[in-house]
């Protein structure tokens, strides 16, 4: 049996910092916290439609990550793959700690904008052995 | 009422490949250092989602069919111009990441995440290239 | 369904809903199986919980999704309360059967008080046509009818007796993504020009400066789980309170309608694009 | 390029803005000079004085937005004070109405 991963779609946004959070907590996700279990997939290549790429998501679990109320990264990979397995607000994560507010620079991104986005990155990596250990289970 | 002209600037903003770092990145640059006041960032996911009634898309998309917007792609697929063609009408120029990279095989970034100072200084280069573009457009309009 | 605790939490559920049919029982079975149907009922409920025994697995489930109890019955403590004691049978005593009784009667109590304090959350605000200044990619909107504004940025709305008050398109912009809303206390006496809320953006705190003056009589609690209702819906689903008006007449001597304050919004739209391009200049010297 | 905050040609509910006494006071009694009023007021109403034994003060008072007491919620030891609400209202109703007769 191939491992599952569980894919992770950031919203990708960059008018604000949200985004750029969201962003940062896949990227300490997939690289660190969850290394060999998630991997990063591109929403703009998703909402274009590029076939391999959905039928990869639509295979695997797919976490989605969005820095504002629009929920861009939500309602596309609902719409596109016709699922979505996780998803998480960036927003959340500052509501979550109002004493750490975000910095507006996002090149390079503040302290607390780093520190939230661990935080989240941490969510994240809970729902992902969540979801794993139900797959695993599911197929025992 | 503010009727300076202004340009719209929409990075591909890609997950996958340094090339949609990069195009984040120097978007930044010119919207927030060099040309803060006469270009808007436009978010390429929101663009895309559009139709949320009064909160995001529309906006995003109004913008780009009254003003000249410059399209930043990090990879082949295109994915800003396609958008921006689609609903805002043809996009005012586009700039390619990877012709730029290619240009300068001597500046390598670190890594997708972590662009490093030779990425960084890259990034600025591209910036530069877009600002040249902005204000080739404004003595245009 | 294993120990007569929870018998006796189902025996109660099921005599509330016997007295009061518009309770809706939520069977937590389905509840986490993840079913659907509940979605929308509950975030639009006031939730009571009723647990059996320590593991608490009712209000676990509701914490799961994410939702606020807004009061929790457990067995145990109703059994000490009126000092019957539950017994071990699963099939109800008498003894069991009046304890179910009693604590439904409990639950009827908060519910009727709960009822006769909580304010209506929805407030149908019909289509609304703006006045609309359109800034870079940015779309500032104005009510041309039915909203009063401050110099402050807050609007009114009165309707009978009655008026919602919130902040404008203009203050909400300026605010940026707010992530938490403070509101006043029900029935709190409020003047004109007092500051009756805060608000928080990532950027900056703000405040709420009263349009009108009367007695609180309603918050709009759907902020405190939402508060990014205010930049989505600032005319809308984003009121902060409602108050019971008491003399709108005086009030609105000192508000503008909407078509005085979108010529004074555009000014102030216009005012914080200057400070920022000297902003931007200053650096620069 | 126009001045954006010229107090002189400023209005607040049509009365001239250099009528209306509405600015915080700082308590020197009790301002430790944190500086979070500074920090937070976006209309540059206070100004630092690094040199001098008071090292905030008041400087653009007629830039204090009328009935704005935001800074005030920054200051923990409550050394910021505004004047009486209720007052200031009456005055602005009078100066109308006195604007109207004319």
């Amino acid at each position: 049996m191939v491992n599952k991963k569980v894919y992770i779609i950031p919203c990708s946004g960059i008018g604000k910092v949200f985004g750029s959070i969201g962003r940062e907590a896949a990227y300490i996700v997939v690289n660190e916290l969850a290394k060999g279990k998630s991997d990063l997939e591109c929403l703009p290549l998703i909402v274009k439609g590029k076939k391999e790429v959905i039928a990869k998501l639509k295979s695997n679990k797919v976490i989605v990550i969005d820095g504002c109320p629009a929920k861009c990264s939500y309602n596309d990979v609902s719409e596109a793959v016709g699922k979505v397995d996780g998803q998480f607000m960036s927003t959340d994560i500052v509501k979550e700690n109002r004493d750490m507010k975000p910095e507006h620079e996002i090149i390079p991104m503040g302290e607390n904008a780093k520190k939230l986005s661990r935080k989240l990155a941490e969510k994240v990596t809970q729902k992902i052995d969540e979801l794993l250990e139900n797959e695993e289970g599911g197929e025992q | 009422m503010s009727t300076k002209p202004k340009i719209g600037i929409i990075a591909c903003s890609g997950e996958n490949l340094v090339g949609g770092t990069l195009s984040r990145a120097a978007a930044r640059i010119v919207v927030e250092k060099l040309r803060p006041d006469k270009t808007v960032i436009l978010c390429q996911p929101l663009f895309m989602a559009g139709g949320l009634e009064r909160h995001g898309g529309t906006e995003e998309r109004d913008f780009a069919k009254t003003h000249p917007t410059i399209t930043i792609e990090g990879c082949k697929e295109e994915c800003a111009r396609i958008a921006v063609d689609r609903y805002s009408g043809k996009p005012a120029a586009t700039i390619y990441v990877e012709d730029i990279i290619n240009a300068h095989p001597e500046l390598k970034p670190k890594s997708k995440e972590d662009l490093g100072k030779d990425g960084v200084k890259l990034a600025e280069i591209i910036a530069e290239k877009i600002t040249e573009k902005v204000d080739e457009l404004l003595e245009r309009n | 369904m294993d120990k007569s605790l929870g018998v006796i939490a189902r025996q109660s559920a099921l005599k509330v809903i016997e007295k009061s049919p518009e309770i809706h029982l939520v069977c937590p079975v389905l509840l986490n199986t993840g079913d659907k149907e509940y979605e929308s009922l509950l975030k639009e409920s006031t939730i009571i919980v009723i647990d059996g025994c320590m593991t608490r697995c009712a209000t676990k489930l509701i914490d799961k999704r994410n939702l606020q109890i807004n009061k929790k019955f457990f067995i145990p403590d109703m059994s000490k309360k009126f000092k019957i004691k539950p017994g071990k049978e699963l099939v109800l005593t008498e003894e069991g059967f009046r304890l179910a009784d009693q604590i439904a009667l409990d639950i009827l109590d908060f519910v009727n008080e709960s009822k006769e304090q909580k304010p209506v959350e929805h407030r149908e605000i019909g289509e609304i046509e703006y006045f609309k200044a359109v800034v870079d990619k940015f779309h500032f909107h104005v009510p041309k009818t039915g909203y009063y504004f401050n110099e402050n940025d807050c609007w009114i709305k009165p309707e009978g007796n009655k008026a919602l008050m919130g902040i404008s398109d203009f203050l909400q912009k300026q605010a940026g993504d707010i992530i938490m809303v403070e509101l006043p206390e029900l029935g709190l006496e409020v003047e004109q020009f007092d500051d009756i809320g805060n608000f928080e953006s990532t950027k900056t705190v703000l405040q709420l400066i009263s349009p009108g003056s009367g007695k609180i009589c309603a918050i709009n609690k759907e902020l405190d789980k939402a508060p990014e209702l205010v930049n989505q819906d600032c005319y809308g689903k984003g009121w902060f309170i409602e108050i019971e008006l008491k003399d709108f007449d005086a009030d609105k001597d000192l508000l503008m309608d909407g078509p005085a304050y979108f010529p004074y919004m555009q000014k102030k739209i216009e005012q914080e694009r200057l400070k920022r391009e000297k902003k931007d200049i200053q650096p620069q010297k | 390029m126009p001045e954006s905050y010229n107090a002189n040609s400023e209005t607040f509910m049509g009365v001239s803005r250099i009528k209306i006494p509405w600015w915080p006071t700082i308590d020197y009694t009790k301002c430790n000079f944190c500086m979070e009023c500074d920090k937070f007021c976006p209309h540059q109403v206070y100004e630092r004085k690094e040199n001098e034994e008071k090292k905030l003060i008041v400087k653009t008072p007629y830039n204090c937005v009328v009935f704005c007491r935001a800074c005030s919620k920054t200051c923990s030891l409550d050394a910021l004070s505004f004047p009486d609400k209720r007052e200031i209202t009456t005055l602005i109703k009078k100066i109308r109405d006195q604007n109207e007769l004319k």
